[in-house]
């Protein structure tokens, strides 16, 4: 219902200034302080009481451990993704906030600082011109933008979304960069003082997995892995290259994996779980086990999807699973989620899910929930006490939401 | 900025086609906004649905206020074009974080059917992030043509901004009109 | 069916460069020269023979009647609209190709020379850091950018992609850039010789009609027409306030009009055409009539829609209408494609459209196409031989195309 | 660049669901795969859908080279992910006007039922616009993970290329693999 604005229709509010040059914009018009004179004065308490302009929301400098990232990688326009903050677990204003992330952009929020980092690429005419690779770091308070890191030489790699393409060391006070030109490098940036100190090859191997206070692995297109150990100056100090411990060919390793405390969960194409040890700056692999059982392989139950494994700090796994899997089926997403155990290597139990999977996530609170990026690119937040769905978050609120990131 | 002039119309009138509720809505809306003012029923619609799945419906807390700040049918939207800054991590007259509220501004005057008075309404842009792409309400009896600027909901009003990129949009109370 | 590649699974390509600096990337890759290696020589004459790389496809230099150019604004990505080439009589092929045009860009074609221009906005952090305001020059052949202009100010007018903020003038010399900060100017740019020559004020009114070889009219705020007349060098030489010619507030003309020859055709809200000579350098008010009968404008008959008109050379105008209307159902759309002598005032036909339309464009040849840009943003074509439907051309051509160009 | 990976997938379950269509389609793919080449049918299926609502199908014009260049199913497709060049002003072996074909590729080899014989396709990507947004296309029977990289489809291939800004995939031919 509109009553059209008397006075605007008496005056013409779109005066132009003529001359060239850069007009100055009025910061507050002029017609809403005219505006002002027409306004009654308050005729009861009940009335609604005029609200300031300009308002704009903050978050808290904490977030909350039932909200999470959805890093948007907007494959209908690539340059344009971006990461939504999201809280699963209220029954509305689930819609936090977003920060922008184009052009297959990397993100990592800091646990010990109240900031979030983007590594992400422009172009000065938006597809094409002069390319540019930063860090842009956000405070969680106002998501704003408060630093930027350039990355020199045109080479940060692109790909979907990984959680394993830019991670923090040293106690948080560095943070990694994957390079892929298609040479392998990663890039060290002391995210403190922030300043780019050092590039390091790691050839024919991808990713930084955390090891140790200084050191990370890296998967190796051989099956094996790449230690890198950094000095205290974040400079290289060793590299070695672990023995080929998966078969590349048969069976191998998804790059995705459940962490609980320094080891790392490494799902197979197939359904086995290598772990590794992360604890120290030599990386340890230790045990390989099955998901899944002699029968349930015969029934081609493997893990799928993007995101496949999540964990929880309680110590249970959760895998994304599919039946009737082949080789070339490893992305198709799932319809169920299998917990387990991780110390007993036992599954705890099967979730059904409404909607067909494609990543998932586990809140990391003591009530924790499993958010599910369904087939309609929705989010589907399912209450792990009694493993119901509870709501969904869409309406686009992300277009191709493949990579979700709890809160840790 | 309102400009998102065709699709929620198109987008409603497909839903009526479905299923009429939009409709029911709106006769609904019309009957509120016609005199005797129910207090329950805003509330009620508010809570049974906004239109928008996987967007979660809301209220304002206050009874003066009553419907939907998620739905287009919201009192205060009645000139509104845009995405519901109520859905975007902003509030009805707020923007949502890392966003900056745009100086000026395109206005209406919409009736609260809680106290039957004409507010003045002031649909600030949020902007400086892409496109949040939730929540498209489009309501255009007061829009006049582009060279009516101020009366105009095509034009991006993330104007005076440091960045014209829009992102959402809000529905401000900057008082009540003097009665016609 | 694949047949995984033995070779590199035996040797690793990712091969990375140690050190520091800007990687020099190989144009053609090791490997497919190593891989020619395995090719086996041609075994019949039925074989395939190897495609040569890279190919690119181009367009001619003139292009058909048939095409026309869907501006997709992408409400959903504001920042990265297009402009796509489409081929509507084809029976497939359809989509010929897109050039870039975001954040409310503006589009013209060049009807003497190969070329194509966009008026657009860039910022260097894509939302947000240095605006940049620029034309951009496209050769229809190969839809490269052979070059850039700059637009000083930061002023470009923002607005849904109107056909009349970008226009061309003498002899299409000149183009003309509509601004709004909100003070409203207009920008001429010599396209011919890439320079920008002035800006001129246009306070009070908006857009840009064409007038003569070296005028142009702006419609105002208050029902009139402002005439603006340029010197042969590009600058104001005399503007003039024609007397107010419509109601403002009763019944406002739409931005949008159908020209054929020199006369243009404004269709009003509430169903009137308003027709304006711009034969000469001064716009001359001509008559004004009605779109429907007494009995239609009973029933609510309007206008509706974003490209509510168009026209074809041969004397039609075309106009998408919808009943039921009311004051607010501008842009609603319609059911209904009217069809008018616009010589002698009277309607010939109506088309019942197969879809609910948004915008309607007609193609430009002897044997003309209608397209509609429908409900689901799909663009549907209907042959005027018979107005039926001959096809849809959609599967994410372009996200929200408003505005249809047809190539002139 | 080969990273669609769920969507089309997804897709195609999701269609299967209603209709099984694709279902039957990949079947009788498989069908045609596995030995016995029925000229006729697969210009049948090019005729008959490709999939993709909105976009016309296509043949190659070669009897010897059959299927639709629109379709996932088209045999040289056999590895792609992305938005089918085809549907984008493109061809299977070109890319639209106005992009850069990237020299950077991953590679497949497919098996062509008119003649029965293991091509070695090459999937360069054309680079430079925006995503074409069109016939996304997924196929992952290769596919290893990022540290594989040349057998990685989750990469950007716009690589060595002006931009790196990815707009659709094409499925050159360049040459007939060793039996293995």
């Amino acid at each position: 219902m509109t009553f059209p604005l008397k006075l605007s229709r008496r005056r013409p509010w779109s005066l132009a200034r003529p001359g060239g040059g850069a007009f100055k914009v009025m910061r507050r018009p002029a017609h809403l302080a005219l505006l002002a004179c027409l306004l009654l004065p308050p005729m009861s308490s009940a009335e609604l009481a005029p609200e300031p302009i300009p308002q704009v929301l903050s978050l808290p400098t904490d977030y909350p451990d039932t909200w999470l990232y959805a890093h948007d990688s907007n494959f209908f326009s690539l340059v344009d993704g971006k990461v939504v903050i999201v809280d699963v677990a209220a029954e509305n204003r689930n819609y936090k906030g977003q920060i922008g992330a184009g052009q297959f952009a990397s993100f990592i929020e800091s646990s010990r600082r109240p900031e979030l980092y983007v590594a992400e690429t422009f172009y000065s005419r938006r597809t094409g011109g002069e390319r540019t690779d930063t860090i842009t770091i956000y405070n969680k308070a106002g998501l704003e933008q408060i630093a930027e890191i350039i990355l020199p030489g045109g080479k940060r790699g692109q790909n979907v979304s990984l959680k394993n393409n830019l991670q923090l060391l040293n106690e948080e006070r560095w943070l990694l960069v994957f390079n892929f030109t298609p040479a392998a490098s990663v890039t060290v940036v002391d995210i403190v003082n922030r300043e780019v100190l050092t590039e390091i090859a790691i050839p024919g191997c991808a990713l930084i997995y955390p090891s140790g206070k200084t050191g990370f692995g890296s998967l190796c297109s051989d099956g094996s892995m790449l230690v890198t150990e950094l000095s205290d100056e974040g400079k290289l100090k060793r590299q070695e290259r672990l023995p080929v411990f998966f078969d590349m060919e048969a069976d191998p390793l998804f790059t995705k994996t459940g962490r609980i405390g320094q080891m790392a969960y490494f799902p197979s194409f197939r359904g086995d779980i290598q772990e590794v040890d992360f604890s120290s700056t030599r990386p340890v692999i230790s045990a390989r086990w099955s998901l899944v059982s002699e029968e349930e392989k015969a029934q081609g139950w493997r893990p799928g999807g993007w995101q496949v494994i999540t964990s929880h700090p309680d110590g249970r796994l959760y895998v994304l699973m599919h039946k009737d899997g082949y080789d070339g089926s490893h992305k198709n997403g799932g319809a169920e989620v299998w917990v387990f155990d991780a110390k007993k290597r036992q599954r705890i139990r099967r979730i059904v899910l409404e909607n067909w999977g494609v990543t998932i996530e586990v809140t990391r609170g003591e009530r924790p929930y499993l958010v599910v990026t369904n087939a309609d690119f929705a989010m589907d937040v399912y209450d792990l006490e009694d493993d119901k769905l509870l709501r969904t978050i869409g309406g686009r609120a992300a277009e191709t939401p493949f990579m979700l990131h709890a809160v840790k | 900025m309102n400009y998102f002039d065709h699709i929620t119309e198109i987008i409603s009138r497909k839903f009526a086609q479905r299923s009429s509720r939009r409709g029911l809505l709106t006769a609904l809306g019309t009957a509120l906004l016609g005199g005797s003012v129910l207090p329950l029923l805003p509330v009620a619609r508010a809570a049974a649905d906004n239109g928008y799945p996987g967007v979660a419906a809301q209220t304002t807390g206050n009874p003066e206020d009553p419907g939907d700040p998620t739905s287009c049918d919201y009192w205060r939207h009645c000139a509104i074009d845009g995405f519901l800054c109520s859905c975007c991590g902003g509030k009805q007259y707020a923007c949502p974080p890392g966003t900056e509220m745009s100086p000026m501004t395109w206005i209406g005057t919409c009736r609260n059917p809680a106290d039957g008075k004409d507010y003045i309404i002031s649909y600030n842009d949020c902007c400086g992030r892409t496109s949040c792409s939730r929540c498209l309400c489009n309501r255009n009896e007061a829009d006049k043509p582009l060279y009516r600027a101020f009366s105009n909901n095509d034009t991006n009003w993330c104007l005076g901004t440091e960045s014209t990129v829009y992102s959402c949009s809000t529905a401000v109370i900057i008082g009540v009109a003097i009665k016609k």
